[in-house]
Parts: structure tokens; C-alpha cells; sequence
């Protein structure tokens, strides 16, 4: 047991170390409070503060893809989407997350996670056989 | 092989030894996996629950029976399980089952064994069955579980070593989950043949989350033996119920045995874990077997699933509370209410059921005539199929709360209208179903 | 008041008016709170679930009943209704119930009312009561409540004007949750003290939290009207569950009618939806009545309490989805599961019961005498109390699914054994409760 909690507080440790070291406090800071720009996104934003990552991944960690066009073409097109539905109302109540975008946020959670995952997670990450996280993961990104 | 090679890739596990379909030992595919045979050698582990786990009764061990731990004896605990099963085999030796790893001793030397004489196809469910059938088939799996289901229990026995292990449920290569139960692919395929899908293949159609539970229900199921050649079957033909698998043995006119008091040909349920299962809230939200009775646990940086198969109940924070936000006692509560209210029902329907048996033999006794028995009988056999669902099924009713209770009261209305019918009353429509 | 100015930094609303504890007209308050009385007013619709909502007939208007829309007759939907409460007025005349805007109407013209005198204390759960109490009782609450409930329904219907509305909820200088209903106030007190906890105030002890249920419990429970004073009593002395009540009734000697056949001294049980909500696993959450009936909903910038209280299978995105990420779809379908399970155990302890009026009949013009048939008509008494918990409780059993069938269970078993006691056999013990 104690080996365990070792291990485990070392790889936590390692894994803020190396969040804080490349992204930066920038977008802890400002991100979050741009999607927060928004009222109907206040209650992520509260959510977040709360929840398990908020020192450790932002809105777009989760929400946007990793590699810098997939980045861009989703912030379009989101943009595009809740820009649209803000002004124009009519959205459902609560909100739901899309299919495209829930399969962009399992994503990013292996891309973080891959070290711990890959040997439950044995398929193309996104791929057929894949094993969502959000099943039994809900409230890591906002409590719900 | 692509999806091989991107495994690989993956893994940073190191490949001891090459394994095949031909190697059925657990200790060799240890070599590979250490973490998840290390867990599946702990299910030797005897510990209780409220009312599950198991609980260690050690006995002094005999040449016909050289056990020194048994589980706690269910006839003991309650007696009136030796009148329902009277003239069965059931009312013998029944005990609550425990870990995987004592799977074939138990079969071995229950009691139950030296009453009736058994067929190869007990084996199917209590051993690893991957090389033996196939040797028995020469290569062909149907072929060799034909042959050992006819086969009588004392000639199959020899033929395997192992209680389940990883190749049961694994393929070799991939170590993707696989089927390797016939009855199980054939059950499926009738089921599903009621649900209007044709020709359904479990190995090819099944997605990755389903065969997270498919692997159980290859075991954890009502069965009975077909025919001549003793196939094991699944019956499933008009879905998976309770009364629907009830209607489908009346139509079959299948029986496990005649009742030693009332005369009525009765049906053994056992262990519907994965039928239950199908009908609660937690099937419905995608829940799986392995989601609660293999969580996942943390080894390291690496996270695995626990294959120390046991109660969940013992491992709360793993397996239940990723999924839910209550205090471990809370949970622990919210399951045991349940249970306690299928156990009150279930003492209820069992009373009934025993005071139906008397009723018929005073009315036997009193001069009534086969002809006038008989649709007494009738109830007294649905009532007892349906209880005894619930009684084995051994979750306690929690893998489907409501439905538990639904299946109790069927049975109770049966006893009811069991005791009408014996005064000549008229007994009302058949019971409605859903 | 710091509760206040916390309220209005939050709520931007305009106070165009003073709400003092003399004001109990919605319209009045509805000019601070526009939203909330928009939602109000539109408890009027009427709308059909598939085992809920209300549906609107169309009828035509006479001098005694000038409404031109009722809601559907249960009793013509199950003629058995009429059969089970022979004798009682209910058999003249029970409707499905519609929203809050109907309350004070629906009483006042159901049949029911011309075939037994009723009491003021009807008007609890049906008005808007806090004027009306504190004048009756010169400024003193309990004393208006005393003497609202012993005088005639005719003479006190006058000194009310609206159905349930906001004073009877809220605290007019805070607009906090408030309990204003006596017979709740003694309810929790007894219901409390049964649990060890010695003079529970519900006003001063609960939770904001649990006052989102507590304000609907004022009214959605199980009564009886105590003694000569008709004092509205809510019969918790033993707690909650349906058969803890009917102990409690069994003990104090309680009838509320005989029975017309069977001669047995019966109970009616209404709307218990606070008593079986609180068996469920969402009471366990902590999932209140306000949670799914009343959800949050954005208006602008802001987030209200839907004050359009119905029936959240018409609402299922806001009132399910904010808790359970499936479908709309899939959540109607696992409601309206477990309803039609409830349903079908439903029906059969129905026709048990039924049955055994028959039977009891059946057995007095063969010559048995009241002492002979006492056993029977008590459990005749004991069986249908317990359907008509579930039977009036009006989710259909959403509100807890395994219990209301655990409830039907025992109804069933008491049939069964009441049809034993005809015939002089023994019963069996007392039924297990959990
Ligand atoms: C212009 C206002 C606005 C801003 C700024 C905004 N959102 Fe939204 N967002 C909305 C609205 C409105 C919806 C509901 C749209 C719907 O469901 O059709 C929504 C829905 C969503 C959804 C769920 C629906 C989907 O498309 O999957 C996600 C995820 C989301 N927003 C994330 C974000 C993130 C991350 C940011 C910051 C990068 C952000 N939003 C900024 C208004 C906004
Ligand atoms: C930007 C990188 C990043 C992303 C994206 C990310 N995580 Fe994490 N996650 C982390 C780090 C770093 C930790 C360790 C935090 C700690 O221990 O405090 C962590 C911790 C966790 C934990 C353990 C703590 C807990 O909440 O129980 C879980 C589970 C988890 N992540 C799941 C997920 C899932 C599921 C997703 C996608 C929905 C996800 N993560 C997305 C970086 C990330
Ligand atoms: C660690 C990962 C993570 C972070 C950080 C995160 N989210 Fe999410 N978000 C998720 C996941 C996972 C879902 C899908 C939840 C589900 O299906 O239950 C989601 C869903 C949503 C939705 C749709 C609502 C819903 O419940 O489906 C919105 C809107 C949203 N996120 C906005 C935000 C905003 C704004 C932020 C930053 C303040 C944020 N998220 C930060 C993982 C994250
Ligand atoms: C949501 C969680 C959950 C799922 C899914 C689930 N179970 Fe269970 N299972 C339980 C609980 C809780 C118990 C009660 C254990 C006890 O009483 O100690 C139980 C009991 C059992 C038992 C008896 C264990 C004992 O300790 O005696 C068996 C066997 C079993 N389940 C098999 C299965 C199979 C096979 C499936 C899938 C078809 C399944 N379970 C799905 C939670 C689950
Ligand atoms: C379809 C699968 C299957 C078949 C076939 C099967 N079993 Fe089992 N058996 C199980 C499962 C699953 C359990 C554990 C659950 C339980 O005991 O209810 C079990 C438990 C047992 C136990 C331990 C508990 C007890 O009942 O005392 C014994 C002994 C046993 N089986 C004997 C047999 C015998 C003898 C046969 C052949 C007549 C047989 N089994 C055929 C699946 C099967
Ligand atoms: C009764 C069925 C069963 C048996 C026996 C079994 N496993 Fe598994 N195993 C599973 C399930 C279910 C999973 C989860 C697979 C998934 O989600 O795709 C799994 C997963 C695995 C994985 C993938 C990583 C992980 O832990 O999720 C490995 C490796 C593995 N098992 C090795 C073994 C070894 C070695 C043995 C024998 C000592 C064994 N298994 C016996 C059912 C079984
Ligand atoms: C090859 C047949 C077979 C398969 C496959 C199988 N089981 Fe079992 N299982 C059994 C038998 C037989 C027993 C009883 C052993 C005994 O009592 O000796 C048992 C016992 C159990 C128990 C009881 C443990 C206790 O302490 O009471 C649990 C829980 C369980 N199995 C869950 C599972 C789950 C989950 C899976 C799939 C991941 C699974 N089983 C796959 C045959 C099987
Ligand atoms: C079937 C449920 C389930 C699914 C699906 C699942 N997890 Fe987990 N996960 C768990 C459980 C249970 C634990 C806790 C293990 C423990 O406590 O030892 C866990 C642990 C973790 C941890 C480590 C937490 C720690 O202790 O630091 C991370 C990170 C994580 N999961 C991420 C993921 C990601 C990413 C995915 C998707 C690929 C995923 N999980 C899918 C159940 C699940
Ligand atoms: C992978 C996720 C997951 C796991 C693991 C899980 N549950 Fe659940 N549970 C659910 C979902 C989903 C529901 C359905 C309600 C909902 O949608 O929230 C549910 C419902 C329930 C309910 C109410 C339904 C009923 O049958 O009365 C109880 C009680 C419950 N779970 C207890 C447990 C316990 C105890 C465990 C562990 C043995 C467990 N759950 C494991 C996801 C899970
Ligand atoms: C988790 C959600 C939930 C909670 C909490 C809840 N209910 Fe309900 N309620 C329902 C559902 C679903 C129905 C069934 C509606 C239908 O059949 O259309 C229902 C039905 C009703 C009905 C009948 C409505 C109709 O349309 O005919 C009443 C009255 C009611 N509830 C009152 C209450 C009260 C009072 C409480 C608290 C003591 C409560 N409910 C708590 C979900 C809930
Ligand atoms: C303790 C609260 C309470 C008392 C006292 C009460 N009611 Fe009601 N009444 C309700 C509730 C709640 C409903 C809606 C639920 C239902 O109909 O089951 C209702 C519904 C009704 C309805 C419409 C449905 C139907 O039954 O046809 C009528 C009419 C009615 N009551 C008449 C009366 C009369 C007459 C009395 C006095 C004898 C009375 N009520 C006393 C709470 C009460
Ligand atoms: C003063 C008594 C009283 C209070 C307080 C009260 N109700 Fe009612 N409620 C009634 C009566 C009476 C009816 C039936 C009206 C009729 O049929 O004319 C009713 C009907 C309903 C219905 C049925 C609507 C339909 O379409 O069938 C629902 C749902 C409901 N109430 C929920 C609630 C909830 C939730 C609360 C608390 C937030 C609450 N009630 C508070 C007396 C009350
Ligand atoms: C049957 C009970 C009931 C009645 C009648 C009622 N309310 Fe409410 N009201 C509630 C509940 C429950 C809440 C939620 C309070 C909380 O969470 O603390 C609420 C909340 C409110 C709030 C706080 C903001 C919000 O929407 O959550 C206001 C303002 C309000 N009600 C105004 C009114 C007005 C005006 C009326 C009359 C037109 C009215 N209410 C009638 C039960 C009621
Ligand atoms: C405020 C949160 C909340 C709301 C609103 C809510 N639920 Fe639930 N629900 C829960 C919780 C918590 C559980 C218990 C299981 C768990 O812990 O996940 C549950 C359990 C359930 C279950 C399984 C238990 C059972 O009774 O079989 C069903 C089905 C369900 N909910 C349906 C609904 C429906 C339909 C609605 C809307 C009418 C609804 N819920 C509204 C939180 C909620
Ligand atoms: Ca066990
Ligand atoms: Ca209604």
C-alpha cells in the first residue's frame, strides 16, 4: 500500500510539474474566464473551480483537440455553433455536449492520460472498441 | 497482424513467453500479465457480506470429500429450501458459492454428485473448457462440446485441469475478451432471434463494452440439459425474463424432476446473475459485469482491471463510488435496503410456496385424484420456478431492484391462485405480464 | 435582513410591492415576481402522460357542477375501483388529478361531496389556508386550523378565495420556504419522535434543502381526520412506510368506512407521494420534490424555479437531464419500465383482492357467522389498504420503484391469506417487515 501511494503521488507530482512547465499560467488565468464571457457557460466555470482538474486543465484542455489545426477548425466551428445558439436561444436546458465534441474530450483525456490508460485501452484511442471515460469519469472536468 | 502490432506498440509489457490457444495454464500467461494473475489467484479469499461473499466453514476432510473449507451450508440456514427442492437432488447439499478458484473442487465433491449421476456438460461452466473441447472435437469447439456434454461426468472430468482462466475469456493473441461457450453462443443467438435480429454472432457482432458482461453470462445463467446428448442450453428462446423463460420450458414441456410431495414436475433455477442483470437500471445505463465486479484498479502508473472477481461490496470505493458520489456507508445502505426488501419479499413467497406443497398433499390425502391435482400442480410448479429465480440468483435481488420484487409477487399470485384451484375456484386470467 | 439583501443582489427583481402575511393574492405577488407567476398560471394546462398528467374532457355545465373540463374518471377506466370501495363515496366519483389551478373547484363539485357531509379540514390541501387559519383563530394558526376543521365544509368554504399560491409556500419579507400547515407541523413531530429525535420543529430544524420537499408534503400524504374535532392528522406515529402506517392504524382502531360486501372496517389511503418518495433511492440522493417538478429554468440572465408544477415526464430535459446523461428518450423509456411493472403487480393484487371480497361473500351466505369471518375481514382490511397506497400514490411507483412493488407484495400475501382464514386454515406469523 504504501509503494502505492508513493507511486502515485510521484506521478501526480510530475504531471502538474509538467502541465505548469509548458503550458503556463496563462491559460488558467484568461481561458476559462472566456468561455465564463458567456452566462450560460457559468455554471461549467463554477464546476470547474470545484472540480479535480482546475489546476491542472483548462475549458480548452478538455474541449478543444491537441493538434493545432484540429485546435482551430473546433474553436470555428464551436464558435460558429454557440455563437449562434446564444443569440438565437432555443438550445436545450441544460446544455448537452455534442458527439463530435465528446469524442474530441475523450481525446484529450488520453493524451494526457496515455501512460496510465494504455493497458485498458488497447484500440486506436477514439476508435471502435474504445472505452469512454466519461462513463464513469462525469465530474473530473466540472461536477455536474 | 495490425491490431497485434499496435498493441505493442502500446504496451510496454514484457512478452515472456509467446502464448497460444494451446496453453492453458494461468501461471504461463502470469508470465506476461503478473498484475492481473496476481488478482485472479486471490479469489481464493473467503470473506462475507451481509448477504453475499462467502464465509469459511472449515471441516475435517474425508476420503470422498478431502475439502478442510467449505462455504456456509444454504440448507441449514434455511430449512424450508429442503421442502421445495424435496425429491431433488438440491435438497441434498446446497452452499453458497464462493471464488472462482474453488470452482472445480466444488463441483467435485458437493453432495449433490453422489445423488444423481452427472454429465460432462456440468463442466462447461466449472472448468477451463478451451482445450478440452477443442481436443475432444478434433479442433472443432461445437464438435467437442457435443461430445463432452453427453459424456458422463466421471469420464469428463479427467479431460480438464484448470477452474476458468485467462484463456476463457481472452484470446491469446490480442488479449481481446473472446466467447468460447457454445451454450452461450447459441443462447444469444436464440435470444436475440426473438428480438428480430438474425443469425446473431456473439464473437463478430458483439461491441468490446458488451463483452464485458457477454464473458460472464457464459456461466452466470439459468441452464438445463437438452435431450439425449445432455446439451447445455440457455432458454432464451422468448427472451430473458423470468416468466418469459418460464412460458418457454411450459411450451417445451421440460422438467428437472418430479416434487417428492406434491407430484408436480418442477423446474430448478439457478444462478440467472446475467438475466437479472439484463432487466435493471444499471444494464440499461451500459454498466457491465466488469464494471463492478472487476473495477479498475491503480498498480503503479498503470491502471488495470482487478481480477480478484468477488463481491463488490467488499471494494466499494473501487467499484462503485467512480460512478457514484455517496459515502461508502451510503452506498453500502442503499445496496442492503435493497436486498432486504427482495429478502422480506422472498421469505413471503417462500411460505407461500410450502404451505401450496401441504395443501396439495392434504388434498391428495383427503382422496383428490391426479385429474383433479393437476392444475394445483401446474401453479405450484410456476410459483416455485419463479421464486427460485430470485432465491438463486445471487445478487439478492440487486442487479434488478424492481424486477426482483415483480418475479416474487408473480410467484406469490401463483401459490395464491395454486390454493383456489384446489377448491374448485375459478383461478382469473393468466397473469399479466409487463 | 441579510438573507434578503443576499436575495435581491442575486435576483434583480423590482419590488413594485410590499408583501406583508395579509396579502394572499398571487396577482399581488406575481408584480415582484412575474416569472414565478407566469409559470403559475399555467398549472391550468392540461396534458396526458402515458400513466400521468390529466386529460381534458370536455363536460356539460350544470346549476350543481358548472365545470365545462374534468379530468378522466378512474373509475371508468377500472371498473374494480368500484367493487374494492363499495360503500364509500369514493366509488360515486374519483378522477385523475389536474394541476394546482383546479384544486379548489375539483372539491367543491366532485360528487363525493353529495354523498358524505365533509368536514372544513378538507380545505387544507385544496386553499390557499394562511389568512383564512389566522383569522379564524384571531392571529393564532393552530387555533384557525381547529376550528377550519371541525366546522362544516359548506360554512367554511367561504372563508377561502384561491388555490394553494405563494404566501402558502413562502415567506413574504424573505420569500424563503416556509411550512404553514398544522397537521405537517405534528406530522414531522410524531414521524420524528419515532425516530428518537424529540421535538422536531420543521421550520426552525429543516434544511433549505429539505424544505423543497416539505412544502409539497404539506399537502401530498396519506390522512385521516382524528376524532370529533376532525382534526387533520397525518398517521406517521410509527414512520413512513405503508405498512408501518397501517400498524399505526391497526393499533389506534381507525375505520374509515365499512365495507359494503365484505362487512370489513376499511381504510382509504390518498396521494401518499411524500411517504413513498421518501423510501426511494432519489430521497436518498437527496433528489427533492422541487428537483424534478419544479426544476431550474433560464430566463434571461436568470435561473427561476419552474413554478409550472406538473408532471416531469412533459420536462424531461430540464427536470431529468440535468442529473442523468441520457437521452430524452431513454429516460421516458426507464420511467414508464418501471411504471408498467408497478402496474402489473398492481393488478394482480387488484383481482386478489377482488377475489377475496368475493370469497367472503360467498362464505356469509353459506351461513358464516361475524365472528367467523373476522380473521378474513381483517385481512381483507389489511390487503386493500396496502394496494390503495400504491394505487393512489400517483407516480405509478416512479417515486420508489422496489418499494411500491414490495408494498403490492404484501398486499397479495394478505389476500392469499385471507382467502386461507375462510377456509380455517392457518395463516402463517404476522408478514416480515424488512
Ligand atoms: C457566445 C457565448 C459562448 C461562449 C463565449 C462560449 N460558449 Fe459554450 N455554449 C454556448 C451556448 C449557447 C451553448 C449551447 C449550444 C447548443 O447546445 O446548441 C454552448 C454549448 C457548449 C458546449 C456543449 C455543446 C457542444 O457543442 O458540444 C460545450 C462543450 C461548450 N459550450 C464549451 C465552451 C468552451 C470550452 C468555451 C470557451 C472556449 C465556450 N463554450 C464559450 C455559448 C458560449
Ligand atoms: C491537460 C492535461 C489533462 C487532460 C486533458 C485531462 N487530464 Fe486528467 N489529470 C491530469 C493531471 C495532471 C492529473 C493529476 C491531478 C492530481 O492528481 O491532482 C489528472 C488526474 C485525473 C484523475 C484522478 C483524479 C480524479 O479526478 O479522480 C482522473 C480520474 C482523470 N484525470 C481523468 C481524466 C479524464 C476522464 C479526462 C478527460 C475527460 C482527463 N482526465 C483530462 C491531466 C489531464
Ligand atoms: C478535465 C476535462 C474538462 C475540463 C477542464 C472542462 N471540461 Fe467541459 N466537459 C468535459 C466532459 C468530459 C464533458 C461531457 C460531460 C458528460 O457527457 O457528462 C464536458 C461537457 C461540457 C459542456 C456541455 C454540458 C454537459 O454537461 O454535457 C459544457 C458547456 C462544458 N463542458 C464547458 C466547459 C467549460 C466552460 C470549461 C472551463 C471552465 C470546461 N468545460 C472544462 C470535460 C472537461
Ligand atoms: C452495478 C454493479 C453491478 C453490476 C453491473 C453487476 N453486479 Fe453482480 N453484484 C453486485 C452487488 C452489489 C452484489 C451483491 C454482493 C453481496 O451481497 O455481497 C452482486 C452479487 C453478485 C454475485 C454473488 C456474489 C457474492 O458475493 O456472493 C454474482 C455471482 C454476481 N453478482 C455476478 C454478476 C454478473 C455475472 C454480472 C453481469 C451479468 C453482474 N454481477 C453485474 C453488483 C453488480
Ligand atoms: C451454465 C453454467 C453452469 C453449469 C452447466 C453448472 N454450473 Fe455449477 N455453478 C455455476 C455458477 C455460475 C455457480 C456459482 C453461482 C451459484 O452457486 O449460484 C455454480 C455453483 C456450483 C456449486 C457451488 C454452490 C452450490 O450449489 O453448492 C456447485 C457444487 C455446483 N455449481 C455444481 C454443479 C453441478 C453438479 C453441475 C452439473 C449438474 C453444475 N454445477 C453445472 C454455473 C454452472
Ligand atoms: C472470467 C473472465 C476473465 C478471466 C478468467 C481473465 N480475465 Fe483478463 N480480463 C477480463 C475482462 C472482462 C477484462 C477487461 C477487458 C476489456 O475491458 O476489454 C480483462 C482484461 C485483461 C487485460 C487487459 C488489461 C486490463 O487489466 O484491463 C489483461 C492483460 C488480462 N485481462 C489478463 C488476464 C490474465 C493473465 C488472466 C489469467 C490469469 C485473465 N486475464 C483472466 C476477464 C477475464
Ligand atoms: C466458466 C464459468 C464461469 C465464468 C466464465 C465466470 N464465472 Fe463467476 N463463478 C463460476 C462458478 C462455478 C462460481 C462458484 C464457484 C464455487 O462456489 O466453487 C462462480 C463464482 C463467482 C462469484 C462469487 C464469489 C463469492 O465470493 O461468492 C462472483 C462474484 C463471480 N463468479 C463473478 C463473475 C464475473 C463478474 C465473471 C465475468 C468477468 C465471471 N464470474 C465469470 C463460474 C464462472
Ligand atoms: C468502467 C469504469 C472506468 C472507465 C471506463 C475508465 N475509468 Fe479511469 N478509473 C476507474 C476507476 C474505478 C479508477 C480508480 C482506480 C483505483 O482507485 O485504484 C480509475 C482511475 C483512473 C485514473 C487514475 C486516478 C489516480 O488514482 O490517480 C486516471 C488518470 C483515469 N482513471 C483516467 C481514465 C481515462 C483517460 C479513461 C478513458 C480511456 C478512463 N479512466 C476510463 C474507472 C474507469
Ligand atoms: C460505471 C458506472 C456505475 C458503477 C460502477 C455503479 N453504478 Fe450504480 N448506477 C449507475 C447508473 C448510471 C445508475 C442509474 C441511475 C442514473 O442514471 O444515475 C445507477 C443506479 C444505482 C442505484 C439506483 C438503482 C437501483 O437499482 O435502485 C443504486 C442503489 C446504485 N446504482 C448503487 C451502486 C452500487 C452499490 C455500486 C457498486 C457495487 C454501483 N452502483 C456501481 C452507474 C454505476
Ligand atoms: C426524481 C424525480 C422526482 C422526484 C424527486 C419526485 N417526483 Fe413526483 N413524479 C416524478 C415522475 C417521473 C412522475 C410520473 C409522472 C407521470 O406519470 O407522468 C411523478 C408523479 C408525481 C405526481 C402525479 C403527477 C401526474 O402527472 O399525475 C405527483 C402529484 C407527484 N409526483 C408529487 C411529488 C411529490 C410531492 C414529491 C416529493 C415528496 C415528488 N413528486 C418527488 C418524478 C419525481
Ligand atoms: C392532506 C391533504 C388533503 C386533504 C385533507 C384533502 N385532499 Fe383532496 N387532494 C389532495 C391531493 C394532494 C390531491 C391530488 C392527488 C390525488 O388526487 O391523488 C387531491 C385531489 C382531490 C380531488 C381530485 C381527484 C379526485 O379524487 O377526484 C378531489 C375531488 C379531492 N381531492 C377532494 C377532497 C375532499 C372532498 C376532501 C375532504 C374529504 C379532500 N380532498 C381532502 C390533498 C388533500
Ligand atoms: C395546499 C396543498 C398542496 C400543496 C402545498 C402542493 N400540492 Fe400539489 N396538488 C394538490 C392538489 C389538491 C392537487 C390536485 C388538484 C386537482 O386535481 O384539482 C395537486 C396536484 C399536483 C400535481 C398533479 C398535476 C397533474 O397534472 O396531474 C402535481 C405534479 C403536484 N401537485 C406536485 C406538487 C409539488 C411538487 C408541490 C410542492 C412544490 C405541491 N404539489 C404542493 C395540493 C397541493
Ligand atoms: C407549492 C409551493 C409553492 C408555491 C405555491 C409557490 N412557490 Fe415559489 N418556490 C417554491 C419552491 C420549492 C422554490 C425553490 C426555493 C428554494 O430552492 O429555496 C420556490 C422559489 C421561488 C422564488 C425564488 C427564485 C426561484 O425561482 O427559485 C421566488 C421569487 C418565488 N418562488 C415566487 C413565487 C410566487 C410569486 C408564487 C406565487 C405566484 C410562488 N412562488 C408560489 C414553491 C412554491
Ligand atoms: C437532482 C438530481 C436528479 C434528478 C433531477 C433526477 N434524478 Fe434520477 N437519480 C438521481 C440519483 C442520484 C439516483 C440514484 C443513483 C445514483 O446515485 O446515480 C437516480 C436514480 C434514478 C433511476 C434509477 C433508480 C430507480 O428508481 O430505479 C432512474 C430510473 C432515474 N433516476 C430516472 C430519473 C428521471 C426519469 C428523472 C426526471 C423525472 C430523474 N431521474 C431526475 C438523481 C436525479
Ligand atoms: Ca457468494
Ligand atoms: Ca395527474
Amino acid at each position: 500500500m504504501l509503494t502505492v501511494s508513493v507511486l502515485v503521488g510521484s506521478a501526480a507530482g510530475i504531471g502538474v510539474f509538467t502541465f505548469i512547465y509548458a503550458e503556463g499560467a496563462s491559460y488558467l488565468t484568461d481561458r476559462p474566464q472566456a468561455c465564463a464571457n458567456c452566462h450560460v457557460m457559468h455554471e461549467q466555470y463554477d464546476g470547474w473551480q470545484r472540480a479535480s482538474h482546475r489546476d491542472v486543465a483548462t475549458c480548452n484542455d478538455c474541449h478543444a483537440p491537441h493538434d493545432f489545426f484540429g485546435k482551430y477548425a473546433t474553436k470555428a466551428i464551436n464558435g460558429w455553433n454557440h455563437s449562434l445558439a446564444f443569440t438565437m436561444g432555443g438550445f436545450p436546458e441544460p446544455i448537452r455536449i455534442t458527439e463530435r465534441n465528446l469524442r474530441v474530450t475523450e481525446a484529450a483525456c488520453r493524451h494526457c492520460h496515455a501512460q496510465v490508460v494504455h493497458a485498458i485501452d488497447p484500440l486506436e484511442p477514439g476508435g471502435a472498441g474504445a472505452m469512454s471515460c466519461v462513463r464513469c469519469h462525469r465530474n473530473v472536468g466540472h461536477e455536474h | 497482424n495490425i491490431f497485434q502490432h499496435k498493441q505493442e506498440a502500446r504496451h510496454p509489457f514484457f512478452r515472456v513467453v509467446e502464448l497460444t490457444d494451446d496453453i492453458d495454464d494461468p501461471a504461463v500467461w502470469g508470465k506476461n500479465f503478473p498484475l492481473q494473475y496476481d488478482g485472479y489467484k486471490r479469489t481464493s479469499d473467503m470473506v462475507r457480506t451481509r448477504y453475499g461473499g462467502s464465509e469459511a466453514m472449515p471441516r475435517t476432510p474425508t476420503q470422498a470429500d478431502p475439502r478442510s473449507v467449505v462455504a456456509q451450508s444454504r440448507l441449514e440456514e434455511d430449512p424450508r429450501l429442503r421442502k421445495i427442492w424435496a425429491g431433488y437432488a438440491f435438497a441434498t447439499d446446497f452452499r453458497e458459492e464462493r471464488g472462482h478458484a474453488y470452482m472445480l473442487t466444488d463441483q467435485l465433491y458437493t453432495e449433490r454428485q453422489q445423488v444423481v449421476k452427472q454429465p460432462g456438460a456440468c463442466l462447461n461452466c466449472h472448468a477451463s473448457m478451451v482445450t478440452a473441447y477443442r481436443k475432444a472435437g478434433d479442433g472443432d469447439m461445437f464438435r467437442g462440446f457435443e461430445v463432452i456434454c453427453r459424456t458422463p461426468y466421471a469420464e469428463a472430468r479427467p479431460l480438464v485441469e484448470h477452474p476458468v482462466t485467462c484463456i476463457d475469456c481472452h484470446d491469446p493473441g490480442t488479449m481481446a475478451l473472446r466467447v468460447t461457450r457454445p451454450a452461450f453462443i447459441e443462447g444469444m443467438r436464440a435470444y436475440k432471434a426473438s428480438q428480430g435480429v438474425k443469425d446473431y454472432d456473439v464473437n463478430t457482432m458483439a461491441t468490446r463494452h458488451e463483452m464485458r458482461s457477454f464473458v460472464c453470462g457464459q456461466c452466470h445463467v439459468e441452464y438445463h440439459f437438452a435431450g439425449e446428448g445432455k446439451r447445455l442450453t440457455y432458454p432464451w428462446h422468448n427472451g430473458l425474463k423470468a416468466d418469459e423463460i418460464l412460458a418457454w420450458y411450459d411450451q417445451s414441456g421440460f422438467k428437472d424432476w418430479v416434487h417428492a410431495d406434491s407430484g408436480a414436475p418442477m423446474l430448478k433455477a439457478q444462478h440467472p446473475e446475467f438475466e437479472l442483470w439484463n432487466q435493471g437500471v444499471h444494464a440499461r445505463a451500459g454498466v457491465s459485469c466488469a464494471d463492478c465486479h472487476m473495477p479498475y484498479q491503480r498498480v503503479g502508473a498503470m491502471k488495470i482491471s482487478d481480477h480478484h472477481i468477488r463481491s463488490p461490496l467488499l471494494n466499494i470505493n473501487a467499484a462503485c463510488q467512480t460512478c457514484h458520489k455517496a459515502s461508502e456507508s451510503e452506498l453500502l445502505a442503499r445496496a442492503e435496503t435493497i436486498q432486504g426488501r427482495t429478502q422480506s419479499v422472498r421469505n413471503l413467497a417462500m411460505d407461500a410456496v410450502v404451505e401450496l406443497i401441504a395443501d396439495i398433499v392434504a388434498a391428495r390425502d383427503g382422496g383428490a385424484t391426479d385429474a383433479q391435482l393437476g392444475v394445483a400442480r401446474d401453479f405450484h410448479r410456476k410459483a416455485q420456478f419463479l421464486l427460485d429465480f430470485i432465491e438463486a440468483e445471487n445478487s439478492s435481488g440487486f442487479h434488478a431492484d424492481q424486477e426482483a420484487v415483480r418475479v416474487l409477487s408473480l410467484s406469490l399470485d401463483y401459490a395464491r391462485r395454486g390454493q383456489r384451484a384446489l377448491r374448485g375456484l375459478p383461478t382469473g386470467a393468466t397473469a399479466a405480464t409487463e
